[in-house]
C-alpha cells in the first residue's frame, strides 16, 4: 500500500515550501493591519497518482488553507506548487481551464457545497459545460453516468439540492468533481458532517472510485481513524507547519511527534477503557497570529527542553519515508 | 392715549422674500410687504381709489421742461429714534437704491434716469432727469417699487450699514423689534400720531408660514389673525367661519404668443390675429371666475390696465373688453374653420405660476380644457416659474410659437409695462423684434415714444389709449381675468378693515386694521 | 482609533467634493437667479446689472474656480435672497432643526422598540400582526399628507395643540410626530426581526436555564444584543431624518434647515442651495462617524478589538 | 451535527392586502375600460360634489368631483397607473443598478467593492429629495425625471443589502467549488451568486414600492413631481389639501388609496420575506 | 464510578411525547421515551442526527422552542416530582438548581454583550435567591472567581471582567459549564458539548467534567453521537433511533453485545483505530420520516434482518440483561 516516495516517478503534485500569510485587518471599525496570520508556514509534500494523502491536525493548522491553494482558490504568499511538474499559480486561460479540470474537490459541508438554486445535475454538468466537453446529449449521458457510478439514480438530475439528504448531496458534489475526470481530488473534510452510518457509506464510495478511476486524493480530515482508513501517507500539521510525514501505517504503528502523540491519545475509542497512556495537553491552542518562537509546540509540550524555544526543529526522516520535526530526535 | 394700543396682530404669509430690513437689499416689490410697515416711502397711495398718493412727500410738481420734479416733504415727521426726516434724507436714500450695492430693481434706469438730485431746503428735494420721465413719483411710490423708501441719512453714517441692517429704524408706524430668519419679524407699534395713521394694535407680528392650509389653519386656531391665502382654499376659509377679504385690482392673468411675428413661426395658426382671437373666444371667462377663482374676481380690462389706471379711459375699455371678452365657442369655431382650421390644430402650452400664485396653473388647466373644446390639441406643459424665466429672456427660444399663462401686476400707469412686454428693444417683445417689426409694431414704437415726453394730461390719455387698442387688437396678448388679492381673516382678533385697491399685499395697512371690539365685522 | 477617523475624514473629504461639484454644477444648469429676483416687466439693462453685482457673469468654469477657492476658507458664498453669508443662513437655522430631531429620534425608539419586542415575543399572532401594522401605518402615510391631517384634527377641529411655528413644548408635538412616525416604523421592524434572532440563540437558552425570570431574559439579555442592529441604522435614520425635514418643516413653518433648503431651490438661490447641500452633507457625515464610534462602545466585540 | 433543513412555519398569507394589490393593479392595467370618465376632463359645474353617498353627492360621480369638477374615481383610477409605473420603471432602473452594483462589489471586492461602496455611502449622504428637486428644476418636471430622481434614492440601498447577501453567499462552498469548476467570474456572477440572491432582490423590490410610492407623492407636494394635469395620487393630495375642511374627499381619497397601498405593498413584503428569506434583515 | 453502583434514581422519565405540530403534519420527534437517572452516574443518549436527543434534554428543561413544540404526553419525575406538572414560576426555580444543563455550541452559549463575570454572577445570585441588585457586589465577585477556577480556568481575576469573544472555545465552554453548575444542581444534561471543540481540547473538558461530577454527585444525561466519547464518559448508554430509545444498557455491553441490529450496525461502521483496515460495515437507506413514522419496528426499512413481524409492529421494550433493554423482536429476554 504505502511504497517509499523516491522509489516513483515525479508526483503527481508537488507542494514545495508553500507559506501563507494573511493580513489581519481587524474589526469592522479597525480596518488597520494588526499583524499576519502565519496560516500555512512552509509546508512541502508530494502526492502521487492514484493515491491518498491525509492531512490531520487541530482546527486551525491549515488544512483548508493549503488545500485551498493546491485548488488555485488562494496564491501562496511564498513557494510554489507544481502538477505534473507545472507550477499552478499564474495560469491563465486555456491552461488554467486545463488546470481546473485535472482538480477537483469536494468539501466539508454538504448544505453549502451545493447550489440551492441549481438543479444537481446542472451543477455536475457544470465543468462539462464550461470546458466545452461535449454536445448537449453527450454532457447528459455523462451526468447519468456519474449518478449511477456515486450510488444515485439518473433521473435524480433533475431534482433540486434541498430535496437530498447530507449523504445523498456529498454524493452529487463527487459527482460532480468526477466529471470531468480530474487527476487529483482535494476532500476537505468530505465526511465529518455526516453521520456515523452514512459516512461509511461514503468513505467506501471514495474508496471503490479510486479503485476504479485511479484518481487520487488529498484527504484533509481531523478524525485520524478517517484518515487510518482512507489514506497511504499521512501529514501531521501544528500551527501551519508540518510536524510529522509518513506512511499511514508506519504512523500509526509508530507514532513520534509528542504532538502527534498527544493527539493520538487523545483520540477517543469507541472501546471503553483502552486507552493506554493517555496524554492530556495543558493550555490553549496558541494563536497563529504570535506563534510561539521556536517549536511551535513548546508551550504544550510535555517533553519541551530549554532550546525548544530558541530554535525551530527541522523535518528530518526517523526511519524509512518518516519524518518529524522534533529536537527529541535530533 | 397709549393704553388703547393692546394687542398683537399676527399676520401670516407664505413669503417674506428676502426677509432684510435694509430697503436697498429687497429687489421684490410685491413681496416687501414687511418693510412697507417701518418704512414710508416718497410717494404713498390713493387709499380710496387706488394708484399713488401723497406719502413723506405732501406733493410734487413737474417743470415746464418736464426735466426736474420737485418733491414737497410733508413737516413734521420723525424716524424712530427721534430724528427728523428732511430732505437730506431723501436724497440720501434715493442716492443710496442707485448706488453699487444696492439690488433694487429698478436701481440700473435711476441711475440712467437720474442726472442730479438736489436739497433746496430742509422740505424741498429737486430731482433733475436726463429725458422726462413722466413716470418717476409713480416709480417712486410702493404702488410700484420699493425703491422710494425712506431711510435715516445721519443714523445710517452715524453707526454704519452693518449695524443698521440689525438694528434698522424708519420713519413708519411701526417700529423694528426682531427679525428671525426664516420665522418672523416683530414690530411694535410708534406710540406718536402719524400720518399714515396711529396703530390700533400694540404689536405687529409677520410670521413666515409657507404651507397655506397651515396658515388657515392657524388663522382658524386663531394663531394668526390674518392669512394670505389663494382662491383655492378661499371656500374652505368661508365655510369654516372666516372672513374672506379680496382685494381688487391686484393682477392679471394674461395669455401670451410669443413670437408670432417671426418668420419661422409663418405657417403656424397662431401667427393670424384672428386664430388668437377665436382662441379668447373660446375662453369661457366666467366660468374660470365662478369655479376656479370662487367668483373673487372679475372680467379683465386690456392688458396690463386697472380701474385706477392713470391716462386712461377706464369706462369705455371696460364696456370694450366686455364685449370682446365673450364666450363665443361657436363663433371661434367658425374662425378657425374660416381660417382653415376646422378640425383644429396642435398648440404648445407653457404653463408657469410665480410663487403665490399657484391659481395661475388652475386658471391654464381650465383653460386647456376648453381650448381642447374648440378643437385645439393642447399639449400643456408646467414649468416652475425659476426655469420659466430664463426662457423667456435673450432669444425667447425655448417659447417661440408658444402659448403661455402669465401674471401682470397692478401698476398705475400703463406704458411702464406696455414697455417691457411690447417694446422691439424688451425683453418680452411680444410685438416683434429689431430684425421684425411690422406695421403695428413700428406704430407702437412711435406712440410710446411720443407718450415718453408728452406733458399734457389730454393727449397723453389718447396716446395710451391708443397703445391699448393696437395692442388688444394684435390679441398677441389676451387677458383672462383680473385677480385679487386675497386673505382669510379671524373676525375675533380683528376689527373690519379695507385693504387698498391694487396692492395685493397689506404693507401698508396694518395701522388701520382696527381691534374686534372697536369695529367689529359686519354679515 | 484615530488613523480609523483620520481615515473617515478623508473619505468625508472626497466625498464632500463630489458633492460640491455636482451640486454646483447642477445648480448653475438651472438658469439665472437675477430672473427671479426681477420684478417681471424688469429691462434688459436691469438684469445685466444685477447679474453683474451677484458675480454671475463669468464662465462657468471661471466661477468654479472661484467658489472652490472660497469654499476652502469657509466661504460658500453669500446667500442671493437672504443677503447674508451662506454658512451663517445656514447655522442660524440649524439648531431650530437639530431640537426637533433627537424628539423624533426619542419617539422612534420609545414607540419602536416596545413594539418590535412585543411583535417579536409574539411572533405571528395577533399582537406582532398589529404592532406590524401600526409601524407599517407610520411609513404608508406620506408625512406631508399626516402633518396636514394632524394639524386639520389636533389644531384646528379639537383646538388642542399648535398648528405649526416653532415655540413651547406644545409646538413641538405634531412636527415631532410627523417626522418621527416613519421612524417608528423603522425600528420597530428592526427591533423584531433583531429580537427574533437573538430569542433563537443559545445564550438566551443558557439564561432560561440558568431559571431567570422572562423579563430578566428579554429585556436584558435580548434586547441588548438586538440593539446593536438597531444603532447601526441610526445613521441612515438620521440622513432620513434630516432629508424629512424638508416636508416636515415646511408643513408646520418651523424654521430650520429642511425649510431653507427648500427655499433655496425655490428660488434658486444658489449659493445658498449649495452650501446647505454640502453642509448636510458634513452634517449626515458626521453623525454617521459618531454613530459608528458609539457604537464600537456599545458592542464590546468590536471595542476590544 | 452541520446545519440541518430548518423547518418553518410559514407565516399567514396575506389575502387582504393581496386582494387590495391586485384590484389596484387591475385598476392600473384596465384603466382606460374602468374609469366611468376621462381624468383630465373638466366639468366646472360639477366642481367639489361630494362622493354619492353624501348628501348632495351626485350619481354621476361615485366619489365625487375636485376642484375642476373632474371624476375622482376616474383620477383615482388613472392614478393607480401613473403611480405604478413610477414605481415600476424606478424599481427596474434603481433596483436593477442597486442589483449589479450589489453583486460586482460584493464579490470581485477589493478595490473595485471599496470605490463602488464609498459611492454608496456618498449616495446615502446626498439628499436624494433635494436632488429630485434640483432636477425637477434643471431637467423639468416629468415622468424620466421623477424616475431619475427616485432612482437615486434607491440604488443605493438594493447595492448594501445585496452586497451583504453577496459577501455571505461568496463564503458558501458552492461559489468555491464554481472556480474549482472552472466557471468564470462572470459565469460565476451569473449562474451561482444571481439567482440565489433574487429572493432577497424580490424582497426589496415589495417592501420598496411603498418607498416609490411615498417619494412620488412628496416630490408632487413640493412641487417636482409629475405636472398636472396628469393624474398621480401624491398630486391629488396636494391638490386637495387645502379643502381639507371643506372637501376634504378631494384629498383624503388619494391618500387613503395611498396608504392602503403602502400598507397593503410592505405587509406582503413582510410575508414574502418571511417566507422567502426570514433572516433578511432590512429597514 | 462503577456501574452497577446503584445510586438513588434523580430523574426519571417515562413514556416521554414532544411532537411538532405543524401546518404540514405532526413531527414526532420524541416518542415514547423512557430512561432513568441516578446519583452519580453519566447516562449516554447517541443516535444520529435528528433522532430527538436535543428534544429529549429541552422536553426535561422545559424549554421547547418556540412554533409548535408541544410535550403532549409523559412525566418527567425528578426526586419523584413531575415537573411537566409544574407552573412556569415553579419551573424557573427548578432550573439551574436541581436541574440544568450544558449546550453544544460553545461560541453562541454566551451573551456577547456581557462580560462573563456577569453572566456567572447572576447565576450565583439566583442560588443565594437574592435579588439581582442586593447582594455585595464584591462578594460575589469572589465566588464567581472561584467558580472559575474550578473550572480551571486560569488566572481567573482578569477574565473575570473580559467578554466571550476574548476566550477561546474551549475556555468558553468552560465557562458554560461553570454556570451551568453553579446551582450545583443534582442532574445536569450536557447536549454535545464537546462537539465543537477540537479533539485536545474535548479531552481536557471530558476529564475536567468528570472530576466535577466526582466532586458534587450530580447525574450527568450525556448526549453525543460519537461513541468514542460515550466509551470515555459513560456508564451506561441509551441508543435512540427515530424518536425512540432502541436500546439501553451498561456501556460495556452495549459495545460488547449489542442486541438492537441497529446499535450493532452503528457500532460497527465506526471506523477503528485498530485492527484491519478494510471495507467498512455500512447501514444503507435513511432513517424514516418522522412525520410519517411507520407502524413497524422504526429500522425495519434498513434492517438486514428484517421480517414480517417487524412490518406489523412496534417490539415491546425487552429486558436483556441486568439494566440492559432493547426493542426488538429478536432480542432475547434475559
Ligand atoms: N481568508 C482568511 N483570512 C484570514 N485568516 C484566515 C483566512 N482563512 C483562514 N485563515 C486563518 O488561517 C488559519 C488556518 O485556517 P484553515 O482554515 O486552513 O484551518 P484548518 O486546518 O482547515 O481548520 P479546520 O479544521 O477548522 O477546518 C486559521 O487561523 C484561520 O483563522
Ligand atoms: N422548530 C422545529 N420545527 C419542526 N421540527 C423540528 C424543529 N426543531 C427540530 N425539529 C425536528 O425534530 C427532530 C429532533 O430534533 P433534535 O434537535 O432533537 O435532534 P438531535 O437528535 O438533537 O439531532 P442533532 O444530533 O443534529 O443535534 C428533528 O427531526 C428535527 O427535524
Ligand atoms: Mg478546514
Ligand atoms: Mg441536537
Amino acid at each position: 500500500m504505502s511504497a517509499p516516495l523516491q522509489d516513483q516517478g515525479p508526483p503527481l503534485l508537488r507542494v514545495e515550501g508553500v507559506r501563507k500569510y494573511f493580513a489581519l485587518t481587524k474589526g469592522i471599525l479597525f480596518t488597520r493591519t494588526l499583524g499576519h496570520i502565519k496560516a500555512v508556514d512552509d509546508v512541502s509534500f508530494d502526492i502521487r497518482a492514484g493515491e491518498t494523502l491525509g492531512l490531520v491536525g487541530e482546527s486551525g493548522c491549515g488544512k483548508t488553507t493549503t488545500s485551498r491553494m493546491i485548488l488555485n482558490l488562494e496564491e501562496p504568499t511564498e513557494g510554489r506548487i507544481l502538477l505534473e511538474g507545472e507550477a499552478i499559480h499564474g495560469l491563465q486561460g486555456d491552461a488554467l481551464r486545463a488546470y481546473r479540470t485535472k482538480v477537483q474537490a469536494v468539501f466539508q459541508d454538504p448544505w453549502s457545497s451545493l447550489n440551492p438554486r441549481m438543479k444537481v445535475g446542472r451543477t455536475i454538468a457544470e465543468s462539462l459545460i464550461v470546458n466545452a466537453w461535449g454536445d448537449r446529449a453527450a454532457i447528459d449521458e455523462r451526468v447519468r453516468e456519474l449518478l449511477v457510478q456515486v450510488g444515485l439514480r439518473p433521473e435524480q438530475a433533475q431534482q433540486y439540492p434541498h430535496e437530498f439528504s447530507g449523504g445523498q448531496r456529498q454524493r452529487v458534489a463527487l459527482a460532480a468533481a468526477l466529471a470531468s475526470r480530474p487527476r487529483l481530488i482535494v476532500l476537505d473534510e468530505p465526511v465529518s458532517a455526516l453521520d456515523v452510518s452514512i459516512r461509511a457509506q461514503m468513505m467506501n464510495l471514495l474508496k471503490d472510485i479510486q479503485a476504479k478511476d485511479d484518481v487520487a486524493y488529498l484527504l484533509v480530515a481531523h478524525d485520524l481513524a478517517t484518515v487510518r482508513h482512507m489514506a497511504d501517507h499521512t501529514v501531521v500539521m501544528y500551527l501551519g507547519k508540518i510536524v510529522e510525514r509518513a506512511p499511514t501505517a508506519a504512523l500509526f504503528d509508530d507514532v513520534r511527534h509528542p504532538y502527534t502523540k498527544a493527539l493520538f491519545s487523545a483520540v477517543l475509542e469507541a472501546w471503553p477503557g483502552q486507552a493506554a497512556e493517555e496524554i492530556e495537553l495543558k493550555g490553549e491552542v496558541p494563536s497563529p497570529l504570535d506563534p510561539p518562537s521556536g517549536c511551535r509546540f513548546h508551550t504544550r509540550c510535555p517533553y519541551v527542553m530549554p532550546h525548544c524555544s530558541q530554535r525551530e526543529p527541522a523535518l528530518r526522516e526517523v526511519s524509512p519515508d518518516h519524518f518529524v520535526a522534533c529536537h527529541l530526535f535530533e | 392715549r397709549a393704553q388703547d394700543q393692546k394687542g398683537t396682530l399676527v399676520f401670516a404669509v407664505e413669503s417674506l422674500s428676502a426677509q432684510t430690513l435694509d430697503p436697498i437689499l429687497e429687489g421684490r416689490p410685491g413681496n416687501a410687504v414687511y418693510q412697507a410697515v417701518m418704512y414710508d416711502s416718497l410717494v404713498g397711495f390713493d387709499l380710496e381709489k387706488g394708484g399713488i398718493g401723497p406719502g413723506v412727500a405732501e406733493r410734487w410738481e413737474l417743470s415746464a421742461d418736464g426735466l426736474t420734479w420737485t418733491f414737497f416733504i410733508r413737516p413734521g415727521q420723525t424716524f424712530h429714534n427721534g430724528d427728523k426726516l428732511t430732505a437730506h434724507d431723501v436724497k440720501f436714500s434715493l442716492e443710496r437704491q442707485m448706488g453699487p450695492g444696492s439690488l433694487a430693481s429698478a436701481a440700473a434706469s435711476m441711475r440712467r434716469t437720474i442726472k442730479n438730485i438736489e436739497v433746496v431746503d430742509d422740505l424741498t428735494v429737486k430731482v433733475q432727469t436726463t429725458s422726462p420721465q413722466i413716470g418717476l413719483p409713480a416709480g417712486l411710490s410702493r404702488a410700484v417699487a420699493p425703491e422710494g423708501a425712506i431711510m435715516p441719512k445721519a443714523y445710517i453714517e452715524r453707526v454704519g450699514e452693518e449695524e443698521f441692517r440689525k438694528k434698522p429704524i424708519g420713519s413708519g408706524p411701526w417700529k423694528f423689534v426682531r427679525n428671525v430668519p426664516g420665522d418672523r419679524i416683530e414690530f411694535t407699534a410708534v406710540t406718536t400720531p402719524h400720518w399714515r395713521g396711529r396703530p390700533h394694535f400694540k404689536d405687529l407680528h409677520l410670521l413666515l408660514v409657507p404651507e397655506e392650509s397651515t396658515r388657515v389653519a392657524m388663522v382658524r386656531t386663531g394663531e394668526a389673525a390674518i392669512a394670505s391665502i389663494g382662491p383655492e382654499t378661499m371656500l374652505g376659509a368661508s365655510r369654516a367661519g372666516l372672513e374672506v377679504l379680496s382685494v381688487p385690482g391686484t393682477m392679471q392673468a394674461v395669455f401670451q404668443f410669443w413670437g408670432t411675428y417671426k418668420p419661422e413661426v409663418k405657417d403656424s395658426p397662431i401667427a393670424k390675429a384672428r386664430v388668437r382671437q377665436a382662441l379668447s373666444l373660446a375662453i369661457d371667462r366666467k366660468q374660470v371666475i365662478e369655479h376656479v377663482m370662487n367668483g373673487r374676481a372679475r372680467m379683465p380690462y386690456p392688458f396690463a390696465t386697472f380701474g385706477y389706471t392713470d391716462y386712461f379711459s377706464a369706462d369705455r375699455w371696460e364696456k370694450w373688453a366686455a364685449e370682446a371678452y365673450r364666450y363665443d365657442p361657436v363663433l371661434a369655431k367658425k374662425i378657425l374653420a374660416e381660417e382653415g382650421y376646422p378640425n383644429g390644430f396642435e398648440l404648445k402650452f407653457a404653463n408657469t405660476a410665480l410663487p403665490g400664485t399657484q391659481f395661475m396653473v388652475d386658471i391654464g388647466t381650465a383653460i386647456a380644457d376648453m381650448w381642447t373644446k374648440v378643437g385645439v390639441k393642447v399639449t400643456i406643459k408646467h414649468y416652475e416659474w425659476g426655469s420659466f424665466a430664463p426662457m423667456e429672456r435673450g432669444d425667447q427660444a425655448g417659447l417661440i410659437g408658444w402659448a403661455s399663462m402669465y401674471r401682470t401686476a397692478g401698476r398705475p400707469d400703463a406704458p411702464w409695462r406696455y414697455d417691457g412686454a411690447f417694446s422691439p428693444e424688451s425683453i418680452q417683445r411680444l410685438l416683434g423684434d429689431k430684425e421684425n417689426c411690422q406695421e403695428i409694431c413700428q406704430d407702437f414704437v412711435k406712440t410710446s415714444r411720443a407718450l415718453g415726453s408728452e406733458l399734457d394730461k389730454t393727449k397723453r390719455t389718447a396716446l395710451t389709449d391708443h397703445m391699448v387698442e393696437l395692442t388688444a387688437n394684435s390679441w398677441t396678448v389676451i387677458p383672462i381675468l383680473e385677480g385679487m388679492g386675497y386673505y382669510a381673516i379671524n373676525t375675533k382678533k380683528v376689527g373690519q378693515f379695507a385693504p387698498i385697491t391694487g396692492r395685493h399685499e397689506l404693507g401698508d395697512v396694518f395701522e388701520r386694521i382696527p381691534r374686534p371690539e372697536q369695529k367689529p365685522w359686519k354679515k | 482609533m484615530k488613523r480609523y477617523i483620520a481615515r473617515r475624514l478623508m473619505q468625508g473629504a472626497v466625498l464632500l467634493c463630489m458633492v460640491a461639484t455636482i451640486v454646483f454644477f447642477l445648480g448653475r444648469l438651472t438658469g439665472n437667479p437675477v430672473d427671479l429676483m426681477l420684478p417681471e416687466d424688469a429691462t434688459a439693462e436691469d438684469r445685466a446689472a444685477l447679474t453683474q453685482t451677484l458675480g454671475l457673469d463669468g464662465p462657468i468654469l471661471d466661477q468654479f474656480a472661484i467658489f472652490v477657492g472660497k469654499a476652502i476658507h469657509g466661504d460658500l458664498g453669500t446667500s442671493i435672497r437672504m443677503k447674508q453669508p451662506a454658512v451663517d443662513a445656514f447655522f442660524d437655522r440649524l439648531p431650530n432643526t437639530l431640537v426637533l430631531i433627537p424628539w423624533a429620534i426619542l419617539l422612534g425608539m420609545l414607540l419602536g422598540i416596545p413594539l418590535g419586542v412585543v411583535a417579536a415575543l409574539h411572533r405571528g399572532g395577533l399582537l406582532d400582526r398589529a404592532a406590524g401594522t401600526v409601524a407599517v401605518l407610520g411609513v404608508a402615510m406620506p408625512s406631508f399628507w399626516l402633518g396636514i391631517l394632524l394639524i386639520f384634527v389636533f389644531s384646528v377641529e379639537l383646538g388642542w395643540l399648535p398648528s405649526g411655528r416653532m415655540g413651547g413644548p406644545a409646538h413641538y408635538v405634531l412636527p415631532v410626530i410627523t417626522l418621527g412616525t416613519f421612524l417608528v416604523a423603522g425600528f420597530m421592524r428592526i427591533t423584531r426581526s433583531a429580537m427574533l434572532e437573538v430569542m433563537e440563540s443559545e445564550f438566551v437558552k443558557l439564561a432560561r436555564i440558568k431559571g431567570l425570570s422572562e423579563a430578566v431574559v428579554i429585556w436584558k439579555h435580548c434586547l441588548r444584543n438586538a440593539l446593536i442592529p438597531v444603532l447601526t441604522l441610526w445613521g441612515v435614520f438620521v440622513g432620513n431624518l434630516i432629508t424629512g425635514a424638508i416636508v416636515t418643516e415646511t408643513v408646520f413653518a418651523w424654521p430650520g434647515i429642511g425649510r431653507l433648503t427648500y427655499e433655496a431651490v425655490i428660488y434658486r438661490d444658489f449659493p445658498l442651495l449649495q452650501a446647505v447641500i454640502i453642509l448636510k452633507s458634513i452634517l449626515i457625515l458626521s453623525i454617521n462617524l459618531a454613530v459608528d464610534i458609539l457604537y464600537a462602545y456599545v458592542d464590546p466585540r468590536i471595542r476590544l478589538a | 451535527m452541520g446545519s440541518k433543513a430548518r423547518v418553518r412555519r410559514t407565516a399567514r398569507v396575506p389575502w387582504i392586502p393581496i386582494a387590495i394589490i391586485s384590484v389596484i393593479v387591475i385598476m392600473a392595467l384596465f384603466a382606460p375600460l374602468l374609469a366611468p370618465y376621462s381624468p383630465i376632463d373638466q366639468t366646472l359645474r360639477d366642481k367639489l360634489l361630494p362622493p354619492a353617498w353624501m348628501t348632495g353627492g351626485s350619481d354621476k360621480y361615485f366619489l365625487g368631483t375636485d376642484a375642476f369638477g373632474r371624476d375622482i374615481l376616474s383620477r383615482l383610477i388613472y392614478g393607480a397607473r401613473v403611480s405604478l409605473m413610477v414605481a415600476v420603471l424606478a424599481l427596474t432602473v434603481g433596483g436593477g443598478v442597486g442589483l449589479a452594483v450589489g453583486i460586482v462589489a460584493g464579490y470581485v471586492g477589493g478595490a473595485v467593492d471599496s470605490v463602488l461602496m464609498r459611492l454608496v455611502d456618498a449616495a446615502f449622504t446626498f439628499p436624494a429629495i433635494l436632488f429630485a428637486l434640483l432636477l425637477s428644476v434643471t431637467m423639468g418636471q416629468g415622468l424620466g425625471t421623477l424616475v431619475i430622481a427616485i432612482t437615486l434614492l434607491l440604488w443605493a440601498s438594493f447595492a448594501r443589502v445585496i452586497r451583504g447577501e453577496v459577501l455571505s453567499l461568496r463564503q458558501r462552498d458552492f461559489v468555491a467549488l464554481a472556480r474549482v469548476r472552472g466557471c468564470s467570474a462572470p459565469r460565476i456572477m451569473l449562474t451561482h451568486i444571481l439567482p440565489n440572491v433574487l429572493n432577497t432582490f424580490m424582497v426589496l423590490v415589495t417592501l420598496n414600492i411603498g418607498v416609490v410610492i411615498i417619494a412620488e407623492a412628496t416630490l408632487s407636494f413640493l412641487g417636482a413631481g409629475i405636472p398636472p394635469p396628469t393624474p398621480t395620487w401624491g398630486l391629488m393630495i396636494s391638490e386637495g389639501r387645502g379643502r381639507i375642511a371643506d372637501a376634504w374627499w378631494v384629498a383624503l381619497i388619494p391618500g387613503i388609496a395611498i396608504t392602503l397601498m403602502v400598507l397593503s405593498v410592505n405587509l406582503f413584503g413582510d410575508w414574502l420575506r418571511d417566507r422567502l428569506d426570514p433572516r433578511l434583515r432590512q429597514l | 464510578m462503577t456501574p452497577d453502583a446503584k445510586g438513588e434514581t434523580v430523574l426519571e422519565v417515562r413514556d416521554l411525547h414532544t411532537h411538532f405540530f405543524l401546518r404540514r403534519g405532526v413531527v414526532k420527534a420524541v416518542d415514547g421515551v423512557s430512561f432513568s437517572l441516578r446519583r452519580g452516574e453519566v447516562l449516554g443518549l447517541v443516535g444520529e442526527s435528528g433522532c430527538g436527543k436535543s428534544l429529549t434534554a429541552l422536553s426535561l428543561m422545559r424549554l421547547l422552542p418556540k412554533g409548535g413544540a408541544q410535550t403532549i404526553k409523559g412525566e418527567v419525575l425528578l426526586g419523584g416530582e413531575n415537573i411537566l406538572e409544574c407552573t412556569p414560576a415553579e419551573m424557573r426555580e427548578i432550573r439551574g438548581r436541581r436541574i440544568s444543563m450544558v449546550l453544544q455550541d460553545p461560541q453562541t452559549s454566551l451573551n456577547p454583550v456581557f462580560a462573563i463575570g456577569d453572566q456567572l454572577r447572576e447565576a450565583l445570585l439566583r442560588r443565594k435567591r437574592a435579588p439581582l441588585t442586593r447582594a455585595p457586589h464584591a462578594e460575589v465577585m469572589k465566588e464567581a472567581v472561584a467558580a472559575l477556577r474550578r473550572v480551571e480556568i486560569a488566572a481567573p481575576e482578569q477574565r473575570i471582567s473580559q467578554y466571550p469573544h476574548q476566550m477561546s472555545g474551549g475556555m468558553k465552554q468552560r465557562v458554560v459549564g461553570a454556570i451551568a453548575i453553579s446551582g450545583e444542581p443534582g442532574v445536569l444534561i450536557a447536549d454535545e458539548p464537546t462537539t465543537a471543540l477540537d479533539v485536545t481540547i474535548q479531552l481536557q473538558y471530558l476529564k475536567l467534567l468528570k472530576r466535577l461530577q466526582a466532586e458534587t454527585g450530580m447525574a450527568i444525561l450525556f448526549i453525543t453521537h460519537d461513541f468514542g466519547v460515550v466509551g470515555r464518559m459513560c456508564d451506561r448508554v441509551a441508543v435512540m433511533y427515530a424518536g425512540r430509545i432502541v436500546e439501553c444498557g451498561p456501556v460495556r455491553r452495549i459495545f460488547e453485545a449489542p442486541q438492537h441490529p441497529y446499535t450493532r450496525a452503528l457500532i460497527a461502521s465506526v471506523p477503528k483505530m485498530t485492527g484491519p483496515v478494510g471495507r467498512l460495515t455500512t447501514i444503507e437507506g435513511q432513517p424514516p420520516s418522522l412525520m410519517d413514522l411507520p407502524v413497524g419496528c422504526r429500522f425495519a426499512s434498513r434492517c438486514s434482518l428484517v421480517e414480517q413481524r417487524c412490518l406489523d409492529a412496534y417490539p415491546g421494550t425487552v429486558r436483556v440483561g441486568d439494566e440492559h433493554t432493547a426493542d426488538c423482536w429478536k432480542a432475547t429476554p434475559a
